[in-house]
């Protein structure tokens, strides 16, 4: 029997890896295998090149034949980056997986050091360690968990909508949750792109109807995830139905309601017009919105109005005229709450967008100050055709067209004191508004940038173009934006003053309009997000992917995935492409149909509890249960996810969780100390 | 027409002047700089400078001593903090002015008869040695040092200010001007020792 | 022992955040002192105070625990958990007359490479102001103590001596527990 | 409410004025305000150029003076020196090298410093312990008509923001607007006014006044409120040169505390206002407001 084999007296085969010289640099590894060598049980110990190579993983192999290996461990990077690798060599060298451990002494070690002989000495110590745990292991199985084929995609902008699309082409279910009335996010907002100069709206609208449409796709507007529970292939997930007092099935996107409604003029801000327009209470955000259904803003429409004492009172103003224009559809509920569904999904997919750098927070460029200074994302409502001025570019005043526009790059970004990072789209996007707003009223445009970033297909062309048609770029970060004159053609005008660093002076530049190209930030509820699906953030804020190169969709927590900017600032090529990825991945998890779990689940020694229950509160998972009849504990392994918060509070000592018994973690304190 | 050959030679650095400005407390950050122009941008003097306070933080970071040591910049800088502010890599550019200011009395590489250096140092003598500036005393003594003609056309200026009780040459003096010595002292010890 | 003395450091990290945050530090090429001895752990409330108290006695001059942020564990709570034991855990090595700043407990998420780097490099440097700990030899000469008590009592025991209790071994009682 | 005073060389010289006009109406206001004894120069900008140390440790001995005083804080009301001590503070705070060599050089004279002592600037003080509400309770003859520009200038904002916006600080706004005037609001306020180089370099600092005293005047203002003895120099000390220079732009320029004094009826010449260059000429008005 295997078993029997393995119970016998540990025979250790021990592996140094050098990973090039990413770890031979800092650690001596020879003298480590040398090291290892002497220590009891084990029977062999060498240095190799690359251990995870082909070559290596054989390696690993051949010696368990020959040499009778009962235990494995591979002294190389992180168990995160390849304990699974050499796990697998293990096995199909004949040895339980689980007969292995792994000594990170790369990124705990040679990448974090300076002084050879210390890391070479830290190196010993840590395989020390390993060699005295590894002889504590035991045969473990994995446990096969089915997986729910249903995914749950959230955020329905480009990226969520792709992710949603490709996975309901391949025949599966999903639910694609959005929490604004519709979907299409930022990109529904552009005007062009870049490079391109192709109208967002005629790629992604027929996206967003496809996607509404979609015969495996449950689309969920309006709507926001308040709570998710269980594990990969296994999410309760709870759903906010937000009330859009509108009965969804009931509406068929007539919109005879909006010009019924008593304000015969919009009045109120329009969030999708970035304020530049005016929409009434009822409204749909844009010609193409997708579900194709109105909504009612109850801050605003009257029937909804408050009195001091906080109640609802109906204003004898409001005639009910959009009740009366819907007529018998009657789609329109004044009496519609919040409600909650709970839904099941095998995977999620994380794709909630990011938002835009708050320009007020750079008060040197006057914007709020100033009326003729604009963010980027006004600029793209103010050049669209479906605009708030149908296309014509005025200023605030309603009436004059700008002669000449200055663009700011870099705003809120590249900047230790609000972003550090760079957002990647904003040279691109100035670029193309400069190129737009020239084309409207060709006007003089002026680029101010610290570098023109173009790393994309066809994008260094774009800006051959820019130069081409007559586009000053000025190299230099804008110091301030003022309205006070110095010269008579300063008089009436806004002034940028900035070092034109290529020419070596400061100028002074006065126009018209400023445009500030502010930069991509998480959004601001990007916290609670992470924490409601177990996520990591980067100290910027935005989702951390598990690896940046060779995991960039998965996250920390398996069957929960992340797509598009949420993850970082890229542009819409890049973030399809992620997308897609992420519906890879989803694709890959349901078709397999389970996942294998990690058996380091925790069970009772039934003759050694003392049935004191102090366990039983602790577990998050209420996995222990109380067994009246014997007046023990035991643990229901189904439901225990492996934290270990019992067994380090039994006061019997009678839980034991697998792969980190309190045999081996002693061992494992006595090896890193033993060494000196 | 004159023409002037501008090349710089490797050999026209001073090798390590960069690394040991930037190791003075305040002036690490140097190391950060993206050259973007903000603090050029932003100061208010920069158009009177021959080097704008970029070009003083790229000659400086690649070892141009003699230049940045000889340059009008450092002494036009009224030490305004907006570029200090403003820096998106958060360069303390007016404390490395301040650091190179020091350095240019150091060597005594200042311009001549420039009153900003004069002033300096005029002001220091008379802290270290009465605790207290008399300005009245200080200007005059500015002035008589770097542009006694100038001095004339400030007449009318230190007159108004008399009439209005505003200008004394009287010396102000500390009590302890002993402790101050010693104090000075001291720094200059433990100056030494570093 | 020819060698100078450094400090030894045990750190017991949870593998979601604390481990991967010191990767990242890896990753990042961020350097800090090499007496820290990482032991990856699911999560910190698996943390036996046991393995603090083990880790001493085998030599440690400090341990570092690593875990989640409050709100952000892996495992909803470990981590409140894990914070509960300490602090008992640290009434009682005050009462061992062990120096507070031995012991240390850090919330460092996965993003905050660069705590770890702080954290290990100011303990290191704690422990270094410090001294060495050096349970392992005054175990040793505690048993000595508690073998010559031994001996005494039975000596007196032998000669008659009625008076039962042994002199009262202060210290010992206290640090075998 | 009691602060350790220090005043600075130019509240004892150019800037006497400021002293004049601030002690009384602190005073009036329950503030109680001691000079440092035997304080000495805070170095300015000046010392910092010559030898960071040595500045550091000068100015040090005036904070190690307040604590031997037994002043919880200090109040600076001089920009120059408001920032020289508060920069003292960071230094030490920041660098344990610095920390060292000041410990060390106040230590040779028998002083120490902990460097917890705050240093306030009077707005701070005013805005944040006494309150607007008090203020206005002691105003009885509201400047109202008045038009001020309130010139912040450099140092109490830039480079540490402790009790204001570093790009656009509303306090003395908020101030002024408590006394009833009316507030100008102007790109220029935290603009530099050339500092020492308007003594030393006229064809430079000269300038960046000049443009102060411009837009002042054009945006309608009929005086501008400052909180620095140099500003306060500038701005009022040149006006024949940049007449002479560009046009003339005859904007007083007087103290903040000045105005304050005026709002709670204390006479013009108990609060320095005799010692301006250009006079007031909107006083009457706002003394027939009240009546």
């Amino acid at each position: 029997m295997a078993m029997e084999k393995q119970n016998q007296e540990p025979r250790i085969g021990f592996y140094v890896c050098h990973c090039g010289t990413n770890i031979a640099g800092m650690v001596d590894c020879a003298e480590v295998a040398h090291h290892v060598g002497t220590l009891p049980n084990v029977v062999m110990s060498k240095d190799y090149k690359y251990m995870c190579s082909d070559p290596g993983q054989e390696l690993i192999q051949k010696d368990i034949a020959a040499h009778g290996l009962n235990r494995v461990v591979v002294a190389s990077c992180s168990p995160l980056l390849h304990e699974h690798t050499f796990r697998g060599a293990v096995e199909k060298g004949g040895l339980n997986p689980f007969f292995f451990h792994m000594v990170n002494i790369r990124e705990h070690d040679s990448w974090v050091h300076t002084d050879r002989q210390e890391a070479t000495e830290k190196a010993k110590a840590l395989a020390q360690a390993a060699i005295g745990r590894v002889a504590h292991h035991k045969a473990l199985e994995t446990k096969r968990v089915d997986i729910n084929p249903t995914t749950l995609v959230v955020g329905a902008g480009i990226a969520g909508i792709h992710t949603a699309m490709t996975i309901a082409n391949a025949g599966k279910q999903v639910v694609l949750v959005e929490r604004e009335p519709t979907i299409g996010g930022h990109m529904a907002k552009f005007d062009k792109t870049f490079p391109t100069l192709d109208c967002a709206a005629c790629i992604l609208t027929p996206k967003m109807s496809a996607a509404g449409a979609h015969e495996n796709i449950r689309l969920l507007s309006y709507s926001e995830v308040t709570k998710v529970d269980g594990f990969v292939g296994n999410y309760k997930v709870t759903i906010k139905r937000k009330p859009r007092y509108i009965d969804e099935e009931a509406c068929i996107g007539c919109q005879d309601c909006i010009p019924a409604c008593v304000f015969k003029t919009p009045k109120f801000a329009d969030e999708f017009n970035e304020g530049l327009g005016k929409r009434r209470p009822v409204y749909i955000p844009f010609p193409q919105a997708t579900p194709q259904i109105v909504a009612i803003d109850p801050n605003v429409c009257l029937n909804f109005k408050k009195g001091e004492n906080g109640d609802r009172v109906v204003s004898d103003k409001c005639k009910k005229t959009c009740v009366e224009a819907c007529g018998d559809k009657d789609a329109i509920d004044f009496t519609q709450t919040e409600r909650f569904e709970e839904i099941e999904v095998g995977a999620i997919v994380v794709a909630t967008g990011f938002q835009t750098y708050d320009a007020t927070r750079s008060p040197s460029y006057g914007y709020g100050r100033y009326d003729n200074v604009y963010t980027a994302l006004e600029i793209e409502r103010l050049v669209n055709a479906s605009g708030p001025t149908g296309g014509h570019v005025v200023m605030r005043d309603g009436k004059s067209e700008p002669k000449s526009v200055g663009i700011i790059h870099c705003v809120g970004s590249r900047d230790k004191k609000t972003n550090a990072w760079c957002s990647r789209v904003c040279c691109m996007y100035s670029m193309k508004l400069a190129h737009l707003l020239k084309e409207h009223t060709n006007a003089e445009i002026y680029n101010f940038y610290i570098d023109v970033r173009t790393p994309g297909k066809g994008y260094e062309e774009f800006y051959g173009k820019l130069l081409e048609e007559g586009v000053h770029f000025i190299r230099g970060r804008v110091g301030e934006v003022t309205d006070w004159a110095m010269t008579p053609e300063e008089e009436g005008k806004l002034v940028i003053r900035v070092e034109d660093t290529l020419a070596g002076m400061v100028r002074r530049i006065p126009v018209d309009m400023v445009v500030l190209a502010t930069g991509l930030e998480p959004q601001k509820d990007a916290q609670d997000v992470r924490r409601l699906f177990n996520m990591s953030c980067g100290s910027e804020g935005f989702f951390l992917e598990r690896h940046p190169k060779l995991a960039p969709v998965n996250t920390f927590s398996d069957g929960i995935y992340i797509a598009g900017a949420c993850q970082g600032p890229k542009d819409i090529p890049d973030t399809v492409a992620q997308a897609g990825a992420a519906a890879a991945e989803v694709l890959a998890l349901i078709d397999k149909g389970y996942v294998e779990q990690e058996p380091n689940t925790a069970f009772i020694l039934e003759d050694e509890c003392s049935g004191c229950k102090s366990c039983i509160p602790l577990c998050p998972y209420t996995a222990i249960l109380f067994d009246e009849k014997t007046d023990k504990a035991w643990i229901n392994e189904a439901l225990c996810k492996g934290c270990g918060t019992c067994v380090g509070s039994c006061p019997s000592g009678s839980i034991v969780q697998n792969l980190f018994e309190d045999q081996e973690i002693f061992s494992e304190i006595e090896g890193v100390l033993a060494y000196d | 027409m004159e023409i002037k050959r501008t090349i710089k030679y490797q050999a026209d650095r001073v090798r390590g002047f960069g690394r040991e400005v930037m190791s003075v407390p305040g002036c690490e950050k140097l190391k950060d700089c993206i050259q973007c122009g903000t603090c050029s941008g932003v100061c208010p003097l920069s158009i009177y400078m021959d080097f704008t306070p970029r070009q003083v933080m790229a000659l400086t970071r690649e070892d141009f001593k003699n230049e940045v040591l000889a340059s009008h910049t450092i002494w036009l800088c009224a030490s305004c903090y907006a570029c200090t502010v403003e820096c998106p890599r958060e360069i303390r550019i007016t404390d490395i002015m301040y650091e190179l200011k020091q350095r240019a009395i150091h060597e005594g590489v200042y311009p001549k008869r420039f009153p900003i250096p004069v002033l300096a140092q005029e002001f220091t003598t008379m802290v270290r040695q009465h605790g207290r500036v008399s300005e009245g005393l200080l200007v005059t003594k500015l002035y008589l040092k770097t542009n006694p003609i100038a001095a004339l056309g400030m007449a009318k200026l230190g007159m108004g200010l008399m009439k209005t009780g505003r200008f004394s040459l009287k010396q102000e003096n500390i009590k302890q001007r002993a402790d101050l010595a010693r104090i000075v002292a001291t720094v200059d010890n433990e100056s030494v020792k570093a | 022992m020819t060698r100078e003395w450094k400090p030894r450091l045990v750190a017991f990290f949870c593998n979601w955040c604390t481990y991967t945050a010191a990767d990242l530090a890896g990753v990042s090429r961020l350097k800090y002192a090499p007496n820290v001895r990482v032991i990856r752990l699911m999560c910190s409330g698996r943390i036996d105070p046991q393995f603090i108290l083990e880790a001493l006695a085998k030599g440690a001059d400090g341990v570092l625990i690593g875990g989640c942020h409050p709100n952000d564990c892996h495992y909803v709570e470990g981590n409140y958990k894990m914070l509960r034991r300490f602090q008992l855990l640290k009434r009682m090595l005050q009462d061992m007359g062990i120096e507070e700043q031995r012991v240390r407990l850090e919330w460092i998420s996965a993003a905050e490479g660069d705590k770890v780097r702080k954290v290990v490099n100011e303990m290191t440097e704690a422990l270094q102001a410090l001294g060495p700990l050096g349970l392992p030899g005054r175990f040793e000469e505690w048993d000595r103590e508690v073998e010559h008590l031994a001996a005494t009592v039975q000596e007196k025991e032998a000669a008659g001596c009625a008076c039962g209790a042994p002199a009262e071994p202060r210290d010992t009682e206290v640090a075998h527990v | 409410m009691r602060y350790g005073y220090f005043p600075g060389c130019s509240l004892k010289g150019t800037g006497r004025a400021y002293e004049e006009s601030l002690l009384p109406v602190m005073q009036h206001l329950g503030v109680e305000m001691v000079e440092l004894d035997d304080w000495s120069c805070c170095g300015a900008t000046a010392y910092m150029a010559v030898d960071e140390g040595k500045a550091c440790a000068l100015a040090a001995r005036n904070l190690a003076l307040a604590e031997q005083g037994g002043f919880a804080q200090v109040m600076a009301p001089c920009s120059a020196c408001y920032l020289v001590l508060n920069k003292t503070q960071h230094f030490m705070q920041d660098y344990p090298a610095m920390r060292r060599l000041v410990d060390k050089a106040l230590g040779s004279v028998g002083l120490k410093v902990s460097n917890d002592t705050p240093v306030r600037h009077p707005l701070d003080i005013l805005l944040n312990d006494v309150g607007l509400d008090a203020v206005k309770q002691k105003v009885t003859r509201p400047l109202k008509g008045l038009k001020v520009a309130p010139y912040y200038g450099c140092q109490i904002v830039r480079p540490y923001s402790t009790f204001d916006d570093q790009a656009d600080p509303v306090s003395m706004d908020q101030l002024l607007q408590a006394l009833g005037a009316e507030v100008i609001d102007w790109p220029l306020k935290t603009k530099c006014c050339g500092g020492s180089l308007t003594g030393t370099l006229p064809e430079a600092g000269l300038r960046l006044s000049y443009i102060l005293l411009k837009e002042a005047k054009k945006r309608g203002a009929d005086l501008i409120a400052t909180v620095c003895p140099l500003c306060q120099f500038n701005l009022d000390g040149y006006h024949d040169k940049i007449e002479a220079k560009w046009e003339p732009v005859r904007v007083p320029t007087v103290y903040f505390s000045q105005l304050m004094g005026l709002a709670f009826g204390m006479p013009a010449n108990r609060l320095g206002l005799q010692r301006g260059f250009i006079p007031m000429p909107s006083l009457p008005r706002a003394e027939a407001v009240a009546a």
